[in-house]
């Protein structure tokens, strides 16, 4: 990654792969940049608005979600140092903990939307449409950021299971971990992206 | 016989030894041929196009088969062909060997964009024939109409998304190649300037293109659920979607742009026997390009109801970006001082690249400044000045890139008397196509019209004609090399006498590339 | 000065030029330079090329050369658009509506027109705005144009300098039609203009007889996309429409009506409600775009187009 | 770039951020209930922002990476923020 050049294609070159594994964050983060951008657009566009509708959400369960994912950033970046201290076992059991953490979000999540739902309050229903523009637009983001990020939640999921069966069938081990780092990187991005949306929709008062 | 990447047996036989390899060369051959076809077929659909406008009303079609017959051009034109263009194709071919490399840094993840983009292109051509018929709403997928029209658009909005997926891997790759891979002694300033403008694309790629990714799942997302983010009726406000579309759309304009002036800055110092002329201004200007280029995108929007504030800003942002360009011409142009240089098709291609991207750059000027957008605006000068960068500059380029490194991809020698004719006839189809628009535009005449008033006839009939003369030079091109690759004779190593490294390995090159990677001490332009 | 039809092409035009002006210079010196080192060095001429690495000073003077003619070249370019967008206090107002793919003038007397007519030698502001998808008001001759957005109302003035008849057209694409939605700007002598905008008012005042279903029907953009003679067009056409069984899709899902009056007034309020099949969901709705009046003159107008009823194409 | 040199963070570290990040997380609900205007926005993306910087830092564990991964970590939020901001020239002065 410096100067310092090098000889021929390793075949583990973790360096590489951790690079490539950041740059992939970064169109990530431009990812749902765009989405940030639209928020941010009609937030100044209907403040009111949206300060109303945020009143139907539930500070609390976004708390309690926050900290689920919280936690299960911990259980990965333990799991990884585990992992690299020798304790195979210990990582799984980690690695699991995350896994388990991430799935009470998706369904904590999955209770909330049908929440609303249940209100009429989804895209397109009239019951939304008979609100106010900012209240309209509010609701469209709300779904489509959260949305996507728990799109991330469940490939985040995906791969850490991946992880986890290598890691038991010894394929992942104290000296060769690098996917194991590159999945905890990828998970850590959906934590961080679940940081912002949190006080953008819950938070707004 | 030597062997080399094409007759050493791999894991798999048959079209699957293509389709399934990792190797680079392969890869970037994959690009290049499926390429060639997309831009045949955008081509014809020019061709097409033009035909119709011979005469105002109804020539050869219907006011709706244009509509989709512009959106396709641009489609194809744009996502299928010249995006990934001379980075996925040539790139991939010659960026490793041009860094002494075995391969990129993830060969597995090269295989897969490439999948990605044939699957995308799969996808936006299927929607030509099922759901409402072929989107017909221009390439720009401005809303509300993309939202309302009842055209195929959400098929063809998703295979672009799968080529921008295609197109973000492909960055990604490139720039940790080039961070770590390099062959010893080859640092930052003995890379090759074609490395130096692939870099700078990659970072475009990876920085602007999840943009579009996003705005177009917004777009789908508008036409399934009716979330209403752009939807005047629901609050949504329908310039937004221009400002998303065109983060992305200009600086992929550089995306276009960058990767054919690295090709420029190659041959060059080859055709000139000397070195580069400002190797540092030239690298450097490629960092400002892609650097600036995300700062201009509202140029498209002038005439938008955009804030007065935001207009201004832009505008100068906008001349800025030019800067860098010139910087790159005027060094290109130095560095023919006292060269010795050998007049064959790839630099008699440069010259006309030099001349016609400078015609197309120096209007840009002319669209840059708010009193004159507001009258060319969405007229046949923007038609004329895109064509001339794009065509007269990016694929003129591809194509002087082409027949400079199709003694390395094929091992043979094209007929240079035939392409010469062909880079002739060319120019002078391009010029005669091309030129009049630019008078049709500044008369007033917008552009996306099926039919016209009878006073812009005489000119639209010019450009008709010149695009056969320019149909006749493309098909002899592609003719001669084609044909160069059974009749041509053999080409030996190095042919031009170039001192990059790809021409240090045989051609073709053997399946690692390098017997032994090859150890750099010198600049890469490094004559006597 | 360039000659112009406006207080504005001549701004314009000499930015224009301007830009030409410096764009020419760099075009042929860099050509020039190109073409004369390609033939003065060729291999034959000059066998052993000099390797020349670079030069500081010339790299300085060619970034800040064009820097500077590119920031005069903005400033020429800027300080003539701001004059563009400073309407004087005076200047006569017209409100532009765009729809598919039809124009709509509307004075501030209430005078309404599909013709932008305008009086010489006067400022002139046109409010923008769309009712349906994106459009853009051009006129070529007067170096002016401007999007219209739906919900939002843009900009734009002049002042015509000379009368005469010039080209008005739709640059923002907006379907089938948009090479269609061409009028025409009628710039007219003082007098005649006072003459036909005072008799203009007259006919459309309220409180005279309502509005007349046949002309609006012209007038408002329905004829872009119907036909009244059995054909159809982007939309069905209306022949015979009062009174017939045909398929729609309402939600989706199709089912067998009869057009009655309330089908009628429905198809023109909430076009999105019932959709004729073999049709895309394209009507602009015309809530809020007609007045109540409007709409009920032309649901009488659609009812008469039944005497002439026979086979209806689908 | 030592690619064996993997520093291994401790439990202990680990935990403290975590802490922090829940604690950071309480300040800001809290703040939320405040009412304190415009300002609010300010610190619920001031606070969230130094949660992000705890996560980037020690669980993505870019403390102990080469300076040229922290730097070019500036590129994408800078160009975020361009983005952001430049639109708003738009949006603001329209
Ligand atoms: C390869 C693609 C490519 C490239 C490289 C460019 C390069 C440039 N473009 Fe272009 N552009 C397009 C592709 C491209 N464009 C497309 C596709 C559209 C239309 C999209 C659509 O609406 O469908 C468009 C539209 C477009 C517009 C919007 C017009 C409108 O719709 O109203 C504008 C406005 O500013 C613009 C400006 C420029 C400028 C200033 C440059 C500059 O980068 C040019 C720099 C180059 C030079 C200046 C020439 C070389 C320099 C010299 C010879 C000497 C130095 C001279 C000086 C610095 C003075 N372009
Ligand atoms: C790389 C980009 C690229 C290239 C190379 C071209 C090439 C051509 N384009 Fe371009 N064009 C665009 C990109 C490009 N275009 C874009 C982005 C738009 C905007 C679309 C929009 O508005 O949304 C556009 C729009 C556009 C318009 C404006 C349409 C309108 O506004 O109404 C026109 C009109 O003349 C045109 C013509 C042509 C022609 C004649 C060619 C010529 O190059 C074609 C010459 C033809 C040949 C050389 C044919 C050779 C092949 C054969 C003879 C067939 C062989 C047979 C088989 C394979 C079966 N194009
Ligand atoms: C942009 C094109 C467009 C314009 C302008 C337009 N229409 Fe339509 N119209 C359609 C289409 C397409 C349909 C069929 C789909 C539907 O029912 O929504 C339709 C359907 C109708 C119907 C129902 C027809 C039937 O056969 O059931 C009526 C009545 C109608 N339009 C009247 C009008 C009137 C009156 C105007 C002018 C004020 C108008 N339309 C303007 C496109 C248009
Ligand atoms: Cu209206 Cu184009
Ligand atoms: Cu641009």
């Amino acid at each position: 990654m410096n100067d310092s050049t090098q000889t021929a294609v390793q075949h583990r070159d973790y360096a590489g792969a951790k690079l490539g594994m950041w740059l992939f964050l970064f169109t990530e983060i431009l990812l749902f940049g765009g989405l940030f951008l639209v928020y941010s657009v009609y937030r100044s566009m209907y403040p009111e608005d949206f300060h109303e509708a945020a009143a139907g959400l539930s500070v609390v369960l976004g708390t309690v979600n926050t900290v689920i994912l919280l936690t299960s950033s911990l259980t990965m970046a333990l799991a990884i140092s585990a992992l690299q201290r020798g304790n195979t076992r210990q990582s799984v059991l980690l690695q699991g903990a995350t896994i388990v953490l991430g799935l009470v979000f998706l369904v904590n999540k999955y209770f909330e939307w049908s929440g609303h739902i249940h209100e009429g309050i989804f895209p397109n229903a009239p019951e939304l449409l008979a609100r106010s523009h900012g209240q309209v637009q509010f609701y469209g983001l709300y779904y489509v950021m959260t949305g996507l990020h728990g799109l991330h939640v469940v490939a985040g999921l995906a791969l850490i299971g991946i992880m986890l069966s290598l890691t038991i069938r010894q394929r992942i081990t104290r000296e060769d971990n690098g996917k194991l780092e590159n999945a905890g990187l990828y998970w850590h991005l959906v934590d961080l992206i679940w940081i912002y949306l949190f006080p953008l929709f819950y938070l707004i008062t | 016989m030597e062997t080399n990447f094409y007759n050493t047996p791999g894991k798999h036989k048959g079209i699957l030894a293509w389709v399934l390899s990792t190797d680079h060369k392969r890869i970037g051959l994959l690009y290049l041929s499926c390429m060639t076809a997309f831009f045949l077929t955008g081509m014809t659909l020019g061709l097409l196009m033009r035909l119709e406008l011979i005469a105002p009303g109804r020539t050869l079609m219907a006011a709706s088969t244009y509509n989709a017959l512009f959106t396709l051009h641009g489609v194809i034109m744009i996502f299928l062909f010249i995006i990934p263009g001379i980075p996925a194709a040539l790139g991939n071919f010659m960026l490793p060997l041009q860094i002494g490399a075995q391969d990129v840094s993830f060969p597995r993840l090269n295989l897969m964009s490439w999948w990605f983009y044939i699957i995308g292109a799969a996808v936006a051509i299927t929607s030509l024939f099922t759901g409402g018929g072929a989107p017909d709403t221009g390439w720009t997928f401005y809303v509300p109409y993309s939202i309302r029209t009842g055209t195929n658009v959400s098929l063809a909005v998703f295979g672009v998304f799968l080529m921008g997926i295609s197109s973000t891997l492909t960055g990604l790759n490139f720039v940790t190649t080039i961070h770590r891979l390099r062959a010893p002694g080859m640092s930052w300033f003995r890379m090759p300037l074609f490395v130096w403008s692939i870099y700078a694309t990659g970072w475009v790629q990876l920085l602007a293109t999840p943009v579009i990714a996003i705005t177009l799942l917004m777009l789908m997302a508008e036409r399934f659920f009716g979330i209403g983010f752009f939807d005047p009726a629901k609050g949504g406000d329908p310039i937004l979607f221009e400002h998303l579309f065109w983060i992305y759309s200009h600086p992929a304009v550089y995306i276009m742009i960058l990767p054919a002036m690295g090709a420029v800055s190659e041959i060059i110092p080859v055709f000139a026997r000397r070195t580069i002329f400002g190797y540092k201004a030239i690298a450097f200007s490629s960092l400002g390009i892609a650097l600036f280029g995300y700062l201009v995108w509202g140029h498209h929007m002038f005439t938008s109801g955009m804030s007065d504030e935001a207009r201004m800003i832009f505008s100068l942002l906008t001349f800025l970006v030019a800067v860098p360009s010139g910087i790159k011409v005027f060094n290109w142009v130095a560095s023919l001082y006292k060269g010795s240089i050998r007049l064959d098709t790839p630099f008699l291609y440069i010259m006309a690249f030099i001349f016609l991207f400078s015609i197309g750059g120096l209007t840009g000027l002319v669209q840059g400044a708010l009193a004159t957008n507001v009258h060319v605006h969405g007229t046949y000068f923007i038609v004329a000045h895109f064509h001339y960068v794009m065509f007269g500059g990016t694929v003129f380029a591809f194509i002087a890139a082409l027949h400079y490194w199709f003694p390395k991809m094929s091992g043979r020698m094209y007929h240079e008397g035939r392409a010469r004719i062909a880079a002739l006839a060319l120019f002078i189809g391009f010029n005669t196509l091309y030129f009049p628009m630019f008078v049709l535009g500044w008369q007033g005449m917008p552009r996306r019209y099926y039919d016209y008033l009878p006073h812009y006839q005489p000119l639209h009939v010019v450009s008709t004609v010149g695009s056969w003369i320019l149909a006749t030079g493309i098909l002899l091109m592609l003719y001669n090399l084609f044909r160069s690759l059974r009749t041509g004779e053999k080409a030996g190593d190095n042919p031009w006498g170039g001192t990059t490294l790809e021409w240090k390995t045989s051609s073709p090159p053997p399946v690692e590339n390098f017997e032994k990677i090859p150890e750099v001490t010198t600049g890469p332009y490094h004559y006597q | 000065m360039v000659h112009g039809w406006t207080n504005l092409s001549s701004s314009v035009d000499s930015v224009f030029l301007f830009i030409m002006g410096i764009s020419l210079v760099l075009l042929v010196g860099v050509t020039g330079a190109m073409v004369y080192f390609a033939v003065r060095y060729r291999r034959s001429r000059h066998p052993r090329a000099e390797n020349i690495e670079g030069n500081l000073p010339l790299e300085i003077v060619w970034t800040v050369v064009p820097t500077l003619l590119v920031l005069a070249i903005f400033w020429v370019g800027w300080k003539s658009f701001v004059y563009m967008r400073t309407v004087p206090q005076d200047a006569m107002l017209v409100k532009v509506t765009a729809r598919m793919w039809s124009w709509h003038f509307t004075y501030e007397n209430g005078a309404t027109s599909e013709v932008l007519k305008i009086p010489v030698n006067r400022p002139v502001k046109l409010a923008i705005t769309s009712a349906d998808v994106l459009h853009s008001l051009s006129i070529p001759a007067f170096r002016v144009k401007e999007d219209a957005v739906p919900g939002r109302e843009n900009y734009l003035w002049f002042q015509p300098e000379v009368t005469g008849s010039y080209d008005l057209f739709c640059t923002e694409y907006c379907g089938m039609g948009h090479s269609a939605m061409i009028t025409k700007v009628e710039v007219m002598a003082e007098k005649d203009f006072n003459a036909w905008y005072l008799e203009a008012t007259g006919k459309s005042a309220p409180g005279k007889a309502g509005p007349d279903g046949a002309k609006l029907f012209a007038e408002k953009g329905c004829s872009a996309c119907h036909s009244i003679d059995g054909s159809p067009k982007v939309g069905p056409t209306l022949k015979g429409v009062f009174g017939h069984r045909m398929t729609v899709l309402t939600n989706g899902k199709e089912r067998e009506i009869t057009a009655d009056e309330a089908y009628l007034r429905r198809s023109l309020l909430d076009p999105a409600a019932d959709v004729v099949k073999g049709f895309p969901p394209i009507m602009p709705s015309q809530k809020g775009v007609l007045t109540d009046a409007e709409i009920d003159a032309l649901v009488e107008y659609l009812k008469t187009l039944r005497e002439h009823e026979h086979e209806r194409e689908h | 770039m030592n690619e064996q040199d993997n520093h291994i963070v401790t439990t202990k570290t680990f935990a403290a951020v975590w802490i922090a990040l829940l604690m950071l997380t309480a300040i800001t609900v809290s703040v939320a209930k405040m009412h304190l205007g415009a300002f609010s926005a300010f610190t619920a993306i001031a606070i969230a922002s130094a949660k992000a910087g705890l996560v980037l830092w020690y669980f993505m564990h870019l403390k102990y990476e080469k300076r040229l991964l922290k730097f070019l970590l500036l590129v994408p939020i800078l160009t975020l923020a361009v983005i952001i901001g430049l639109t708003f020239v738009d949006v603001w002065y329209r």
